[in-house]
Formats: C-alpha cells, structure tokens, sequence
C-alpha cells in the first residue's frame, strides 16, 4: 500500500529557466563590453576599465545594501539624499576638527568614522519608523529623503560645503590610489561585494531576509524575528551609504544639496537588474554587482562615440535597462 | 504506542477552562483538555468547530481569552509566534505554512540553522534534509524550490520540518487533507515512531478511519464546547460522526442512479498531451460521475488544468458536445459550460485578504452587471444562496476569507465553482478538509448534479469517495492513463493495482 | 597638421538656461567642424557631478581630447577632476563658474553672477526711488543662485525696499507659477519681482495676469530669453527689462579653445562676459530669432 | 445544523482600525487646512482654495490612474516624462496644423486629441512590454522614463517648445476659466475621481485589478485575462496623463525637459498616502484625491509663511508625508 511518488523525469523546461535567469545579466554585460570593444580600442584598455569601476562603487556599495533591503520585501529611497547628507557632515566634521587635530590621517579617520557612524544612524531611524512605527517603507524612506535632502542643503547654507583643501590632498588617495595597481574604491566594492555574497547565502540572516520577503508571517512563525531582521537590513544599508560617501568624498571633496540626486533609482534599478525580485523573497548579490557595472559601462559606452546625440543618452539607457531584464524573461511577472 | 503500561501518565500539555474570543465573537468556551507522553489525541469537529483555535492556543500563536495552560506541570504563557518551539511544542499548521522561495532544505531549517563557524552549513543541512525526504519517502530534492513542488509535496516538507524538531509536543493540524493513502502510512509510521520515544502528538483530522486507526483517545468539539474526551476503543465512526455532528449520519453516499448507457459524451478527450501528461483519452457522458483516481503526483491535475486552458496543451484534441475545442483561456471553459474547481483554495482559489462577496462572484462577476454596473444586491442574493447551500459558516460576510475556518473556505470555493452553472464540473478534491456531515451533504449535492444531468468529473485521493461516487473511475499512473473501471470492478484494491502500476490496459473502456 | 581632438563639457539640459548652454555648444561644434575638418569634438552633458567627472575621464581615456572645455556644474566639486586633466598637459577652458582653486585653467570665460543680481538691484531701485515691497523667486539651492541672490542683497542694501518673501521656484516656469501665485494671495502689496532667470519669470507672468494684478507690479528675470526679450523690445510694462547672462558664452569659448589650437592665436587668461541690463533701447541687439532660449 | 451565518454586533476593535484607516488622511488633512488658517487669512480664500486644486489637478488625474496601476499590482514610473513628452508633440501638432488649419478651435482639439491618443499609445507600450514581455513593471516603466525624457529634449533641441501665441489664447482658458467660477481643472479633476471611484468600486475591471493585484494566481484561474487587465490599467494611466496635459499646456503654453520632472513620484505619494497599497490588492480612489491635496496644500503653506527656512521645505515636507500615513497606523506593515 505504501507507494512512493513516482520517478517523474527531469525538468528541462525549469532547468532551462533557471539558467537564462542566471546567465541573464552576464549575456547583456557581455554584450555590452562587445559593443565597447567595437566603439573604441581604448575601451578595454586598464585606465578605461578601472575608471569604469570605481566609479561605479559609490553606487553597487549601496545597491549591495539595497539587495537585501529589497530581498527582505522593504526598499529605501532616502539612500542618494542620505548619502549628501552624511557627506556634509563629515566635510563640517573634518573642516571642524583641523584647529585642533591638525592637518593628517587622524582628522581623515576621525571623518570616516563619523560617516559610518551617521549611516547607522540613518539606518536605525528609517529602520525603526518603518518596523516600529507600522509605516509602508516607501512613505518613510521618501519622507527622510526629504529631509535629508533639506538637511544638507540648509547645512551648506544653499551652497557647497567644502573640505579643506589640505585635508583633501592627504584624504585624495583614497579615492585615487590603490593596492597592486588596483584602486581602492574597486577593491572596497569588491570587499563589500564578496562579504555581502557571503552574508547573503551562508548567514542565518541573509536566509531571514529572504524568508521574511517571500513571506513575513512564515516568517514569524518560525520565531524569526520579523522586526529586528528587517530593522538590521536598514541599519546595514545605512552603513554601506556610509562606506560609499568615505569613498565619494575624496573624489568631489565637496558636498551640495544636489549630491547623490536619484542614486535611490539607480541603485534600485542595479540590483533588479542583477535579478532581485522587486517584491521580495530572492536576492542576488552578485546579479547586484553585474547590473552595477552594467549601468556604468551604459554611461560609458555612451562617451566612446559621438554617434548618439546626448540629448539621447537616457533614451539609450532605458533601451539597454529593458534589454538586460528582457534577456532574463520567462521569470514570473511583477 | 499507548499512553503507558498501565500507570496513568500525568499530562505534558493541558488546556483548563480555556476560552477565546475574536474581538466580540467567541469562539471557544471553557475547554478543558490534555495530552500525555507517547498519546496521540485527536481532536475532531465540525468546520469552524474550534479546532484550529484551540491548537492555535496550545502552541502560543493565539493566546487565549482566559482560562490557563499547564505545561510539564507549570501554568505557563506560552510565548507567541512559534517561539514555543523552542520549548517543544511543534505545530503544523493547517493551511501551508511555507515561505515560496525557499528551498525545500531552508525551509526545513528555517529558523533554527545548522551553522559551524557562526556560518551556515549548507551541506549538512541538505544531507538532513536528504536523509528526512528518505524516512517520509518523499521523492523532493533539498534544493528544489518550494514554488514548485505538488501541494502534496509541500505538505510532506512541512511534516519533515515538523519531525526534524525535538518535539515533546507534536500538534498537527489536518495534516493528512492532502495526501493520498501511501503518504498517509508514511507518516503514520513516523507518528508511532515518535510516541513510541515518548512524543506527545495532537491531531486533526476529518478522516475519521484514520482517527480510529492512529489515536488513543478523542476529543469532540462542537460550536465551541467540548461535547466529549474518549478513549477510542468505545468508539465506531458512527458514534464519531454523531457526537461530532449531533446527529445520526446514515448514508454517507447517497445510491448511485444506474448510468444512461446511451446518454450522449459531453466531454471527449483523445491522446492529450501537456507537462506532466502523456497521451490521455478518456470519454465523460451526460449524467455521469467519472472519478479520477491515482497517487499524489500522477497527473490528474494537469489533465484538468489542460482541458480548461490553464496550461498550455502539446497535443491531442478536445471535443465538448463532439464539437472541438481549444480553450487557451479559462473565461473561455466556462463559457463553454466547463468549470474546474481548483484544489489549491489558498493560492489558486481564493482571494485571503478580501470578504466572502467578491470572492464567491469573481468567477461569474459577468452575471451580477446591470447596466455596466455591478450589482451589489444581487451579489448579496448569491452569498445568500451559496450560504444557504453549502452551509457556510462565517460570523460576519464582511470578514476576511483568511480568517474563515479551512473547511468554510472550501465550501465557500465550491460555492464559487457553482455560481457558474457549469454543465460540466471538474472538481479537484473537493471535500479536501470538509467536515462528515458537510461531507455528506457535497456528495448529496454531486449526486443531485448527475442526476439533474450535468456531468462531473471528480478528481479526488479519498478512495472512499471516488469509489462511493463514481460511475466510472479512470486511474492514472506517471502522467499516464492506466485504466478504466467500471461496475464491480470499482474497489480499492483493483484501483491501487492500476495506480501502482501492477495492472494496466483495457484501453478499449476508454470510450465506454 | 595633426588632427586636434577638443572635449566639451556642459551639464544637462535641465533647465531653460542649460538648455540654451546645450544648444549654443552643439551650434559652436557643428559650424566648427565644418569650418576646421581636422578637429574632432566630443561633446558631453551631465545631469551630475559625479556623471561629468566621468565624462572628462572618458575624454581624457578613452577618446584621447588634446583640450577641454568645461562648463562645470558644480565647480566645487569639480575642482580636482579638472586639475588632474590639465595635470595631463591638457588645455582647459573653463566657462560661467570659477573653480574653487585658482589657476587650474588656461582660459576662463566666466559669466558675472553677482552681477546679474546687482544689475537688476540697481534697476529695482531706480524704479522704486521711495522703496517699497517686492518678492524675490530663487533657483535652485546651488552656489550660483547665491551669488546672485547675494549680489542682489547687497544691492538694495540702504534702500527702502522691502524684501517680503524668497522661496525656490527651481529655476521652472512651473515652480515660478506656483509661489508667484502663492506670493499674490498672501501679499496684497507687491511693487516688484526678481526672478533672477527667465524661466521663471514666464511662470510669475501668468500667475500675474491671472490674478489681474499686472498694473501694480514689474518682474525683473534674468538670461536674455528670447521671448522675454521680445516683450521687452515692444515695452510690455511687466517686464520693463531684463538682465543677460547669455548662455552663448560657451560658444565663446569654444570659439576661442579652437582658435587657440588650430589657428595659434593665442588666448589665455580670463575673459568675462559682462551682465548688462536690457531695455527696449538695447534689446536688438540681443535678439536672435534662431535661438531656441 | 444548517444555519447560516448568525448576525453578530459590531466589532469595536476592527471597526475602530477601519475607522482610523478612513479617517487617517482625512485628519491630516483637516490637520494640514488648520495649519494653513492659523498661517494666513487668506488661505480659505476663494482664490488660494481654488488656486491650489486646480495647481494640484494635473498630479490629481495621473495620481488616479496611478491608483488602478498600484492596485492591480503594477508601477509605472514613466508618468511624468511621459506628460513631457506628450506636451512636446502637443505643442509642435498645433504649431504644425496652425498653417492648414489657422488659429482657432480646431487647432486646439485636434491638439487635445493628438494628447489624449498619445497617452493611450505609451500606455499600450508599458503595458504590453510589462504583461507580453513579462518584464518588471519597475524595470519597464524605468526604462520608458528614460526614453520619453529623452526624446522631449531631443525634440525641444535641449530648449523649451513654446506654443504659438495666438493658439495660446485661445486654449488659455481650458485651465483659466471655468464653470459656475469654478475653473476647468478643478471640474475635470472632480469628474476624473468621480469616474474613477465608479470604475473601481462599482466595474468588474476594478473589482479584477484588486483580484489580480492580490493573488494573480487566483485572478487566473478565476477565469480573468490578466494579462489584458492589466494591460488596461497601463492604458488608462496612459489616457489620464494625457487628460492631465490637456490642462497643463493651456497654462503655460510650453513643454521643456524639465517638464513634469518627479511627477511619479508625487503621483505615487499621493496614492500611497490616500491608503492604496502598494503591493497591490487594495484601492482607493477618494484616498488617492485626498492624498494629492495633502501634498498641494503643503506646498501652498510652504508659500504662505516666512518661518521655515525655504531651505527646509523638503524637510518639512517629509515630516508631513510621514504623519499623514502615522495617522492610518495599525495597518499591516510593508
Ligand atoms: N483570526 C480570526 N478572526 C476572527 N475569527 C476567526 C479567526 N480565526 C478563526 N476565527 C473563527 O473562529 C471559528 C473557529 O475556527 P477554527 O479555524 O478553529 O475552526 P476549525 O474547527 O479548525 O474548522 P475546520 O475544520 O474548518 O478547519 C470560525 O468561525 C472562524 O471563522
Ligand atoms: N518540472 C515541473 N515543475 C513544476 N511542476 C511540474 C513539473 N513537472 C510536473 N509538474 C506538475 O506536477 C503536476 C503533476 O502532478 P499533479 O499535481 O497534477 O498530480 P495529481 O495527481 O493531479 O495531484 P493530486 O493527486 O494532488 O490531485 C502537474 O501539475 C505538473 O504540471
Ligand atoms: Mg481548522
Ligand atoms: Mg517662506
């Protein structure tokens, strides 16, 4: 009587899918590099490719945090505005600082560790409205982009806010120089790639975002923690808005109130591109980085020619955005 | 596997006087009840009876409105949220309780990880979870993702979750609803197993002749109140049935009217091929009631799904009424006349966050248009009626379908099937979590249908059913037809030969 | 002679200005390319600092530009990227804002600010010799619009006029429309509006006619749009003048840049383009009906 | 035993978070309208009421297809490039058809026409990119932003389209006149939310765009096209921005890439504020209304007072955003 399920043969069908969804997004970034490589011989040159790449970090460092943000069914618009701010603060904090700390690394480390430190806060409070206050995480993130926006455009009075110029020259490496030949910003973006990876598939807690996105009650019933989870995804995005703004600083030295403006898109649009799910429940963190690098080698591409009129760029970036995701299809619709 | 040799056993788990109220309306009144080491106690009742409630107390999901628990001796506040899992009390919820994008092995461990090194340990989790699916006999790999699996499936995954945990207390909540026979035994074995090491197991069930097999004692609820707490040697399903239902139940089945050998085939199907089925014909006659039988996974399902158009068909041919068909949209079934009532009620067949009124016309809304418009009244005339029908117990038509007792949902399902008037009905385990009075009010009603000459085709894994219902009973194996039977041949042993795939042939009934 | 490879930069065309700023330059490249086919341009905009940094890596690393001119959006920010370009033995034009270290650029063609806002203070007085009330709409919180605003501060200063409210109009008509009709209902006494851009102004206009109030009160914008110039030619008395800041200055200098590498005159230095107050005498001068601001 | 359902008396409990859900916007708003009357006497005016509603129109009908999108459990966030976009084509048809035609009506609703057409058409793109290609709405609709942004700079050659002066005239009073003192926006706003309230509450298509917008699944096998549904959720949106640039053009009579810049984001604010979901399955049209009143009246008090520092609009803003939703709190969270 007892008769197990019957052998059902393999499943192509799934198979096939699942490797469309996962090639997806290396196809279109290889398509891209093709077309590079076809505009321009400089393109795959090392300056070309390490200029591509840290510019990019800025934004995957925080689309790193946006995955599980968004894996765990939240999102956070406030990141662009977050990140002026805390850009802000930490030049006021650095200017502050000289009189008494002197022109050096110590007023830069003193900087840094303010940024970081705002980030978590920015993190706590956006965390904590959203998970305490029962608030949707789109009316809450849009609010503090707001105010964060208006926060710095009242600290820089209207204007920049400035970093001493002798400060920016020790600060300047940072952001220029590098490791191996390897600049830092590539290489902090990388840190932060491979342990969000490793955070995402092999900690307790990168599981608990997915499952709290794919379904929070299911969640909550296997004594996960709900509240404190995704309050943490907050927190982590705000601290890598921190990291990304040590590494933005040295290169503007200067903050306004139009720093960071529509980061939060493109962010968002890096990390559905690597093939997060937008509602929640499966987060990607490398997809992430590839749909990073694919928006930057967009802006890119767009400067090896003169064939489009730039008055089309956003035209050619919304063409190459819906490509990248169209070459994933057969993925459940939004 | 009972309570003790003898000696009572003092209870690990007991309800005093609990009662529990949602908002005004009360639900539970006053029960007392327990469980002792190695028992299994049932818990049965009519939909909407309590029972669900009350496990949902025993387990700290809901906290009761007063009254108190004793656990291992101590009156306790069980923590909410499934945190008394840690205390080990485990619960299997009623309806699926699995996060859809997880793997089978995250979901097995979800919330309480293996980790070496403050890391997962992803490989030893999925040979657990390998070694569990082998003990349950289930054929589900550790990486597939949960999306995709049978209902049956899910339901497998989550009773592995439930045994992986070191329960003291184990609480099941109609865990069986969705399984077939074989599945059952499986994890009837892992039960005794379990109280053998001196497991506590709660259980839920409107299976009655699995009530009478696996428990020690019974507890019946009614509205609410304890009518009684048995041992089940003084028991015969019909003095279940009865205290359950307050009544004498006679005819579970009512008597088959002879078939019209000459009625005319409504619905013809010739070597239909979709995913998961290969080459299936068969043929359903005005007036009949062709049963489909076969195991969990055999392809019943994606046969129905692929004559109504919900999924895609890679050949054959369909004729209704001997004209062909080919319905790529399920609005275009039901205009023909042919509805299919899904067995999946929480994902494919209701809507959970909305009240019983649009869900009960969403399948039909057409209907209930005056002038462009939609016409609340005579939407409220149809809730009225299928309330009326199909004995739909909700407090309140307003209240969220989510929060309707499983077995109302189902009927409120049924309901929506029937608003369409179909002449053709596939149902899909339709009594999956029904209660034996309700029961036996559905084969009533599926009996009145044939006889009224719309023809049913009756998907279902309660052998009992199809063989008390059906005309004909068509077996499936492996996404394929293995046979057709009829007459005297209807038992379970010739269904089980052609399900397990001992028998197989007789294509020759196929157009009977 | 080699072929000469000459990079601009300019921010997007976000605004009725830039837009004039984007045009001018494509009209400066297309008549240039013709005129000189040995020179190649590359022409960029950018919505952001960040974007136009990149560009002018991408210029200097991939297209391999010989100069650079740059109209920086926020020059602040834009210091460093732009020195590391000269640091490169590149020619460096910068046009409309100074950045904040002096002596990076060869050449810099530089719109006068500050002026902007004194000019149109000089004007507002003049008309108000005995003062009175007047509402100023701003841009876009951005140092430019408080050098003007500032300029214009300080122009006023020692008169009786009243400044009653300022608020950001962004640089949009829409905005402009907004807080000028926000303005009308909360002031019942308005002499006269500094917009300090055109764009703006056109929005305050509406808002103005249709609360019937256009008698009691002129605007005085600023940029030297052509439809404003218009108005100003034929003597509409609600924008009696307007201030210039023309957006061509970056045809200027790429003129200039061009000049400077393939024809060898030789220019360096500063060069700014004075902002001078139009009025129905001058305002031919300024028109060009080609133009598109 | 066959007893229907019992009739049970109220629930005090539910029906008080019912309660607070409706009245939530309600209570800011009526919050807000205080705030403006302590401010300024002239707030209740007759002018300023009418001033801010017919300001708030254009956002108010693109909010109101946005309502049916987010219920159905879509997104578009190409509204407001695509009113540019729209607005450009409109102004250069009239122009264009001034010569056959000469000044006049006919110039006007052949304009008003080549509007209303447009929309539909890039409604039919989202939506047939979003349901046939089953990409992400957010990716889709992204995408499409970039491009209709895109192509009204490159239409306006980076400057602004201006209408012709004399068409300007005579379309002028569409958004200056009105009916019974009441100006046009105001009436076609008023009729737009009236309609849209019918159409979601008392239509099979809204009832199918909450089924879909809550278990697509179910929608499906209820025998709902969702594809198609969805599909004309994209389209009304379409429709509605077209309406909504109906009344923008006569205002001003130009189009520039600046034009309708953030709209989707206020639209969506709107939306979320008046008590729509925003993972779908739950609408409301009257919320929505209400919400995008809340977000003209803050501007309008922004304008009228001289505390906050301009600088702090943003900030003030966000706060209000904020405590709009806090009041509808005890729904269940993001
Ligand atoms: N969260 C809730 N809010 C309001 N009413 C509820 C809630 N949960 C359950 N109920 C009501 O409590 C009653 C008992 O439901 P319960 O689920 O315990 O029944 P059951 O005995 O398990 O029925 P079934 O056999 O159908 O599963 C039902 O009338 C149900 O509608
Ligand atoms: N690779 C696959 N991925 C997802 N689904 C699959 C796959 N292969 C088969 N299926 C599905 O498995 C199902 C076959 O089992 P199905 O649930 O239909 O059997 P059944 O006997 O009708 O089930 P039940 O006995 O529970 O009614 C089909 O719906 C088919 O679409
Ligand atoms: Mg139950
Ligand atoms: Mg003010």
């Amino acid at each position: 009587m007892s008769v197990s399920a019957p052998d059902i043969p393999a499943k192509p069908k799934r198979g096939f899918r699942l490797d469309l969804k996962t090639v997806g997004p290396l196809l279109a970034l290889a398509l891209l590099v093709l077309l590079g490589i076809s505009l321009n011989e400089n393109f795959l040159s090392y300056n070309n490719l390490t200029n591509v790449l840290a510019r990019s970090s800025f934004i995957g460092i925080i689309a790193i945090g946006a995955t599980f943000v968004i894996t765990a069914g939240g999102l956070d618009l406030s990141v662009g505005s977050m990140a002026a701010v805390i850009a802000g603060v930490m030049i006021m904090v650095m200017n502050w600082l000289i009189p008494t700390m002197g022109i050096g690394w110590g007023v830069v480390i003193a900087g840094m560790a303010t940024g970081i430190l705002l980030g978590g806060v920015a993190g706590v409070f956006n965390g904590t409205m959203i998970t305490r206050g029962r608030i949707e995480a789109f009316i809450v993130t849009l609010g503090t982009m707001g105010i964060f926006r208006s926060l710095v455009t009242f600290l820089a009075d209207g204007g920049t806010l400035s970093l001493n110029f002798q400060v920016a020259d020790v600060y300047r490496p940072v952001y220029y120089a590098g490791l191996l030949g390897v600049p830092w910003p590539i290489i902090v973006f990388a840190l932060v790639a491979i342990g969000g990876e490793v955070v995402m598939r092999y900690t307790a807690f990168g599981r608990y975002c997915a499952a709290i996105g794919s379904n929070e009650q299911v969640a909550r019933y296997s004594s996960i923690n709900v509240d404190n989870v995704r309050l943490l995804t907050y927190i982590l995005q705000g601290v890598l808005v921190g990291v990304a703004v040590l590494l933005y600083v040295p290169r503007l030295g200067s903050a306004s109130s139009t720093t960071g403006v529509l980061w939060e898109l493109e962010a968002i649009a890096g990390v559905i591109i690597g093939g997060t799910t937008l509602k929640g429940g499966y987060g990607r963190i490398w997809g992430t980085v590839v749909g990073v690098v694919i928006l930057g080698l967009i802006g890119n591409i767009l400067n090896l020619q003169s064939l489009i009129s730039p008055y089309l760029n956003g035209a050619f970036q919304g063409v190459i955005i819906i490509l990248a995701v169209l070459l994933q299809r057969g993925r459940k619709n939004a | 596997m009972n309570s003790a040799d003898g000696t009572p056993a003092p209870a690990i788990l007991s309800a005093n006087r609990i009662s529990k109220s949602f908002g005004e309306i009360p639900v539970l009144f006053s029960i007392d009840f327990d469980i002792k080491p190695g028992e299994v106690h049932a818990i049965i009742g009519e939909n909407g009876a309590g029972k669900s409630t009350l496990i949902k107390i025993l387990s700290g999901i809901e906290q009761p409105t007063s009254g108190t628990i004793t656990y291992d001796g101590q009156t306790v506040t069980l923590p909410p949220d499934g945190k008394a899992e840690g205390m080990g009390i485990v619960l299997i919820h009623q309806e699926l309780n699995l996060a859809e994008h997880l793997t089978a092995s995250e979901s097995i461990f979800l919330g309480r990880e293996i980790k070496r090194f403050g890391f997962l340990d992803i490989g030893e989790m999925r040979k657990r979870a390998a070694a569990l699916m082998d003990t349950l006999h289930v054929r589900v790999d550790p990486d597939d993702r949960i999306s995709t699996l049978s209902v049956a499936d899910k339901q497998m995954v989550e009773i592995a979750k439930a045994i992986s945990r070191d329960a003291r207390v184990l609480i099941m909540d109609e865990p069986t609803a969705v399984l077939s026979v074989g599945e059952t035994q499986t994890l009837f074995e892992q039960i005794r197993r379990l109280t053998a090491r001196g497991v506590a197991v709660i259980f839920i069930s409107h299976k009655l002749d699995e009530i009478m097999e696996l428990a020690d004692r019974v507890t019946v609820l009614r509205d609410g109140q304890l009518i009684a707490t048995v041992g089940t040697e003084a028991l015969t399903p019909d003095s279940i049935a009865q205290m359950m239902v307050g009544r004498e139940l006679s005819n579970l089945y009512p008597p088959k009217h002879e078939p019209d050998v000459d009625a005319p085939v409504v619905l013809g199907v010739r070597n239909l091929s979709a995913k998961g089925v290969r080459d299936i014909s068969f043929d359903l006659k005005r007036g009949e009631i062709l049963g489909f039988a076969g195991l969990i996974g055999s392809g019943r399902t994606a046969v129905a799904e692929a004559i109504v158009g919900l999924s895609h068909r890679t050949g054959g041919d369909i004729a209704l009424d001997g004209k062909p068909v080919n319905f790529t949209q399920v609005a275009q079934s039901v205009d023909a006349g042919l509805a299919y009532m899904t067995k999946d009620r929480k994902g494919k067949g209701l809507l959970l966050n909305m009240g019983l009124r649009p869900n009960l016309t969403l399948l039909t809304l057409d209907k209930h248009i005056k002038a462009g418009f939609l016409d609340g009244s005579s939407e409220d005339r149809a809730l009225e009626r299928a309330v009326r029908r199909f004995d739909i117990r909700a407090r309140d038509a307003s209240v969220a379908v989510g929060r309707l007792s499983g077995g109302n949902q189902q009927k409120l399902m049924l309901g929506k099937t029937m608003e369409s008037e179909p002449d053709i009905i596939i149902m899909d385990e339709p009594t999956r979590g029904i209660d034996v009075g309700t029961k036996q009010q559905i084969y009533h009603i599926i009996a009145a249908l044939a006889a009224e000459g719309k023809s049913i085709i009756l998907i279902s894994s309660e052998m009992q059913e199809v063989i008390g219902l059906s005309h004909r009973v068509v077996v499936m194996r492996e996404g394929r037809l293995t046979g057709v039977l009829e007459g005297a041949e209807i038992t379970e042993a010739e269904i089980m030969r052609y399900a397990a795939g001992i028998k197989s042939g007789n294509d020759e009934r196929i157009s009977a | 002679q080699d072929k000469v490879t000459i990079g601009v930069s300019v921010p997007a065309a976000d605004h009725g200005w830039t837009g004039g700023v984007n045009y001018f330059a494509q009209q400066a490249i297309d008549r240039l390319s013709t005129t000189y086919p040995d020179v190649e341009f590359v022409f960029a905009s950018a919505p952001d600092a960040p974007k136009q940094i990149a560009d002018i890596e991408d210029m200097v690393s991939t297209r391999g530009i010989d100069a650079l001119v740059i109209l920086p959006g926020d020059p602040d920010a834009m210091t460093s990227a732009i020195k590391q370009v000269k640091d490169a033995g590149k020619f460096v034009t910068v046009v409309d804002r100074q950045l904040s270290i002096n002596g990076v650029e060869d050449l810099y063609v530089a719109g006068d600010n500050p002026g902007l806002g004194a000019n149109a203070a000089a004007y507002i007085k003049e008309q108000l010799p005995d003062g009175g009330n007047i509402v100023i709409l701003r841009g876009l919180p951005i140092p430019i619009d408080q050098q003007r605003f500032d300029g214009f501060m300080s122009g006023i200063e020692g008169s009786n006029i009243k400044v009653l409210d300022d608020e950001f109009a962004n640089w949009n008509r829409d905005d402009g429309f907004k807080v000028m009709q926000d303005f009308l209902t909360r002031f019942p006494d308005i002499k006269a509006v500094w917009t300090q851009d055109d764009d703006i102004s056109l929005g305050a206009m509406e808002a103005i006619k249709q609360a019937g109030r256009e008698k009691e009160m002129f605007i005085v914008g600023g940029a030297g749009m052509q439809q404003i110039l218009n108005a100003v030619a034929n003597g509409d008395a609600l924008t009696p003048v307007d201030v210039s800041y023309s957006p061509a200055m970056i045809a200027t200098a790429i003129e200039l840049t061009t000049s400077h590498l393939v024809g060898g005159v030789h220019v360096n230095g500063r060069f700014i383009l004075e902002s001078t107050l139009i009025t129905k005498d001058n305002a031919a001068e300024f028109l060009d009906p080609n133009s598109p601001f």
